[in-house]
């Protein structure tokens, strides 16, 4: 193990903004990813329903 | 169909404010059009480098002038789209005969411009500064010369776009007529930026800007109204 | 009131025509008539303000439009050969701005309205685009319904439309001057309006 | 059953749309257990690096990222090219849906390396051979992008955008030796990216575990994008009318 | 009216003649066209001095890498008039249902358009050059190099220009797609004048050029009718 | 000898039709009618080769025009809504060079032979963008008149032009077709053709 506490973990030997800016934006760009298409799904799908709905009614 | 009563009019304002979400509606409408002048201007910074080399002394004293001058092209590039397509398809004679005077659409259509064209490259800027190896402070006065001369660009550029209207080939023409006026903007902006890199301090060139800057908010919107008027006759 | 005096057009090293005069009052319709490049677009163009005319004058209620500026513009309605329509915006989106450049603030509700009527149902939220021809001047066409304006200047309004379009057109046209409205139109087709005085100009060639 | 209809069976939307659907979760799955793996070697099995501190663990994240940016565009110009030669719809779909991911990982590729270079170069950015080619990788990426984007008939949009892309592939090993030789003709070696020889196991290790579970993150990520441009693509057909999701 | 016997028909390289002349005459008559690129480039290259200083051994550093993307800019920016107009007033329509074949004409579109935009800069090239103090063999290197380079960029540009057609607010979209695969173009052109300047030899870069040149006369053609087609569809 | 087979076009998510034939033969012509947007239009386009059809198949002389590429191509001569005329080049000029596109070499006597029957004698050196609609029409109709291609697509070739004109456009395809050829055509007006056998096509909309 090389961390000896958790405030040495963090400090990454002082080079903390660098790797963690590193591992922090991969970590949010990679959940980011899957919200936006997990939105842009529902969004198609609840255009669908509105239109097969209209379409229900029309007939 | 009841043509009086309910039909509220719009004032000169609402005019503008339409002329602005149009503009701005259509930009979004091409999807691409807002990230592409910033895309066009992020690749010319990065083709110097390609072309000169990649010592980073080098680099970062021609850091201002490139990053100026493809702001400029960038700029100059998107002043086509400015009233060409109005022109073309007979939406800037509907203008003219509006009864809002046509230098408030005009102000509006420059605002709209520099919105989708001028805003983007002041933010992104400073990170093109970095792989130039600029420092913190200079790109400060970067982001400060862009964001007065921006505007300042979009305004000369009207000028010019609104005097190449329907000369047709006037895509290359426009380049022509503006970038000699827009030499003033580019020898302060990119001066502030050097003048702050070598210790002189950037002030004195950012006030020349401002002062180029309140000039052209009053020349430009009446020379484009002259040269759009003169476009249709 | 619309007035023309002694109007004379040139163009290159041709006369259009000239010493062209007419009055047009309210009520009123002018169908300008005349073989190709006889000059209609020509003169439509100096009634609205677009071009100066070579020789003469066009008044308002007895001014000078060139005098006038804003206030007639304001009372004209000019619909070119061009559709002035955006292909990229939307049939609802372009109603709603080129009214808004008329000076004439109309909702969604009311240009859907307009659109409707137009026989566009349906098509409102279709970039301009991807309409055929005669769609996209029923689009053109839609600003009529709303404008206050009481002079249209109609450069043949009825091109592309096919045979349905042509006759409500032409109700609207009637209906406007017999509210007491003006037009000044072309067209090479034979088209009757009912209602309203109509008088008749023919350019030659 | 036509023997054609066969082959072709899973290449067809209705059938490829709910096969996608039961694997996006075992991909999804594989993604993040390789990726607890991977983040546990990286921050708590691998040794500090002699020469670079605590600092060079960003390579856990930056090859990967790296490796993915480039691989995607090969994909991504190999579906184009299926879609633009055989008219296979879900072929160009496929195109359309890799492209962002492989833009997203030319950029966190840049940004870590960035991140990166600060502390060890001293400088954000240097123009080395690897670095230029990895950003002109990401213009590539945003052109596809921009220009299917800028097209609104879908059929168009695929077939204009497997058009940039072939030209693209073609183009990426010109650009990368043009911009390597031409960084070495200048350049002595002030900068160099040649790591240490001999790189310790556990290092090795972590890397590949990252790397896999990025390339499953993106094989999860491209299918859940492909089926929601299914979706909307195909959304006047039965089949759409007829998924339990939309008659719900 | 007598439609038989009189009538010729043009053979494939007749009409390849007629494309070129009809892009030419064009060309002419938008009177401005032809120097407007030439301008261009010449002002984009003078802007540097402006936007970095007058020191004439930084210059002379640079003097390469921004003649080459000077000269890619300018060519950049007149890709759009290559058949933007064809494709709203649809003459393309009538080239696409010409017995000609369609790559046939679309050479000779590039032809035409290297004619007007290209050769002019390779021309006007080494004046420029001297006033960034460059010696005449390096001179040479230019020249040779901007011969090899400007009908490559037109070629690849060609592509650029037929993906975008139709797509609005394509005119700085092609630049977007077009300047990243004009980069090994840039650099083995600005590279073979460095490394005359150096003392290196121009020799590998001009070859590497040449062999890039003759790629894309295969494949350019092919890429752009493919592209036109579509836009057509 | 044109046939269509169970033709299909599907715009945006409209089918505008499904299962259109026709077989058009030596001196018949074919009117396609149908409201705006009915998709004449696109069935045209279809037919020149322009956009392949959604289901179906065009064949010329028994063979699908896919196939047969130049061949189809020198027979077909199509006119659309669009004049494809450069602004900046004078009638003649223009007149000459869209006529070498389609393969035929025309001298200058015959150009202004072609451009007075049009009825631009003494326009013929003046930039097209001066001319008026009604011009500009005529300058690409003239086409027409050298043309050797046996099959002419012409969508609403009579927009714009004033009476007359109507009148001798009607003549030239009426010969045409008296002569052996084919015309598909479009039009909102009613205009009457002498000569050949009659087709009428409409499409629903
Ligand atoms: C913005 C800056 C950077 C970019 C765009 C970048 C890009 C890349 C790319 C594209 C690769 C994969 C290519 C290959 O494997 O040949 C890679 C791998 C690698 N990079 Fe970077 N890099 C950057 C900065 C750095 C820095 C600062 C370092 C370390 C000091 C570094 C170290 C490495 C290492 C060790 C590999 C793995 C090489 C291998 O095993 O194949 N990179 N980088
Ligand atoms: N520079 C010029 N030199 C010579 N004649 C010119 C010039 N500019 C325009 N013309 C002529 O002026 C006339 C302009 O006509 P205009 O467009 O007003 O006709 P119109 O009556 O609207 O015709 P149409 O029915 O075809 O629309 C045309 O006959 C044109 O040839
Ligand atoms: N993307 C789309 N979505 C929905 N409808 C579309 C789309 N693209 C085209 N259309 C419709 O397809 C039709 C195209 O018709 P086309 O241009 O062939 O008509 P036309 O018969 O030539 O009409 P006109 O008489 O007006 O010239 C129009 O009704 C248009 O609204
Ligand atoms: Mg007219
Ligand atoms: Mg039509």
């Amino acid at each position: 193990m090389n961390w000896h506490s958790p405030a040495e973990f963090f400090a990454m030997g002082g080079y903390a903004f660098y790797v963690w800016g590193s591992f922090g934006v991969t970590a949010l760009a990679l959940l980011i990813e899957p919200l936006l298409l997990k939105k842009r799904r529902s969004e198609v799908l609840k255009s669908l329903k509105r239109e097969l709905s209209a379409k229900e009614r029309s007939q | 169909m009841n043509r009086t009563g309910s039909i509220r009019t719009l004032g000169a304002f609402g005019v503008l404010a339409a002329v602005v979400r149009r503009d701005l509606l259509l930009a979004l409408r091409r999807k691409s059009e807002v990230f592409t002048t910033l895309f066009f201007f992020v690749i010319v910074v990065s083709l110097f480098p390609l072309g000169i080399g990649p010592e980073l002394g080098l680099l970062r004293k021609i850091a201002p002038g490139v990053l100026w001058v493809a702001a400029l092209l960038a700029t100059m590039l998107s002043l086509n789209r400015m009233f060409a397509a109005d022109y073309a398809d007979g939406t800037l004679e509907q203008m003219v005969l509006s009864p809002t005077p046509l230098g408030l659409m005009v102000a509006g259509k420059i605002l709209a411009h520099w919105l989708v064209s001028g805003l983007p490259l002041v933010l992104i800027a400073p990170i093109l500064g970095l792989q130039f190896d600029l420092a913190p402070r200079a790109l400060v006065v970067l982001v400060i010369s862009l964001l007065l001369g921006t505007p300042l660009l979009s305004m000369i550029g009207a000028i010019g776009a609104a005097l190449t209207l329907g000369v047709r080939g006037g895509g290359v023409l426009v380049s022509l007529l503006t970038l000699p006026l827009y030499i003033p903007a580019l020898i302060f902006g990119a001066g502030a930026v050097e003048a702050d890199i070598s210790g002189l301090g950037a002030g004195g060139h950012l006030s020349l800007l401002a002062a180029l800057f309140a000039l052209a908010v009053f020349f430009a919107p009446w020379a484009t109204t002259a040269a759009l008027k003169i476009a249709l006759e | 009131m619309l007035t023309a005096i002694d109007l004379a057009c040139i163009r290159g090293d041709r006369r259009l025509f000239a010493g062209l005069g007419f009055t047009l009052g309210p009520g009123e319709r002018l169908h300008v008539t005349g073989e190709n490049g006889s000059g209609k677009t020509s003169l439509l163009r100096m009634l609205c303000g677009l071009s100066p005319p070579e020789e003469g004058e066009v008044r308002w209620t007895g001014v000078a439009i060139a005098s006038l500026g804003d206030e007639y513009r304001q009372a004209v309605l000019y619909l070119g050969h061009h559709n002035a329509l955006k292909e990229e915006l939307t049939a609802l989106e372009n109603l709603l701005t080129t009214s808004a450049l008329a000076g004439v603030a109309l909702g969604d509700a009311e240009g859907c309205e307009a659109l409707r009527r137009v026989g566009l149902a349906g098509r409102e939220d279709l970039p301009v685009r991807f309409l055929s021809q005669g769609q996209k001047r029923r689009v053109a066409l839609a600003r009529l319904l709303w404008s206050p304006a009481p002079l249209w200047v109609l450069d043949e309004p009825y091109v592309a439309l096919d045979a349905a379009a042509v006759g409500w057109l032409a109700e609207i046209i009637g209906a406007h001057i017999a509210g007491g409205g003006m037009a000044v139109l072309t067209s090479h087709q034979e088209v009757a309006i009912e209602g309203g005085v109509a008088q008749t100009l023919r350019l030659a060639a | 059953m036509n023997p054609k209809l066969i082959t072709w069976k899973y290449a067809s939307p209705p059938y490829f749309y709910p096969l996608a659907g039961k694997m996006i979760p075992w991909f999804a799955l594989l993604a993040v257990l390789l990726g607890i793996a991977g983040l546990w070697v990286s921050f708590f099995v691998a040794p500090t690096d002699a020469q670079q501190g605590e600092g060079y663990r960003i390579i856990f994240v930056h090859v990967g990222a790296s490796w993915m940016s480039m691989f995607l565009y090969l994909v991504m110009a190999f579906w184009a090219g299926i879609g633009l030669s055989f008219n296979t719809k879900l072929s160009s779909m496929m195109a359309s849906a890799v492209a962002p991911t492989g833009a997203m990982f030319a950029f966190l590729s840049l940004w870590t390396g960035a991140l990166w270079g600060k502390p060890m170069w001293g400088t954000w950015w240097v123009w080395d051979a690897r670095l230029t080619s990895e950003l002109i990788l990401l213009f590539l990426y945003l052109g596809f992008i921009a220009l299917q984007a800028a097209i609104d008939e879908p059929r168009r949009a695929d077939k204009a955008g497997a058009i940039i892309a072939l030209v693209g592939v073609v183009n990426v090993p010109i650009i990368y030796f043009s911009v390597k030789w031409w960084n070495t003709l200048h350049q002595g070696a002030s900068v160099s990216l040649t790591q240490a020889p001999s790189m310790a196991k556990t290092m090795l290790l972590g890397m590949l575990l990252m790397a896999l579970s990025f390339w499953m993150y993106s094989i999860a990520m491209v299918l859940t994008r492909v089926r929601a441009i299914m979706l909307e693509r195909e959304r006047h057909s039965d089949w759409v009318a007829n998924l339990k999701e939309v008659r719900s």
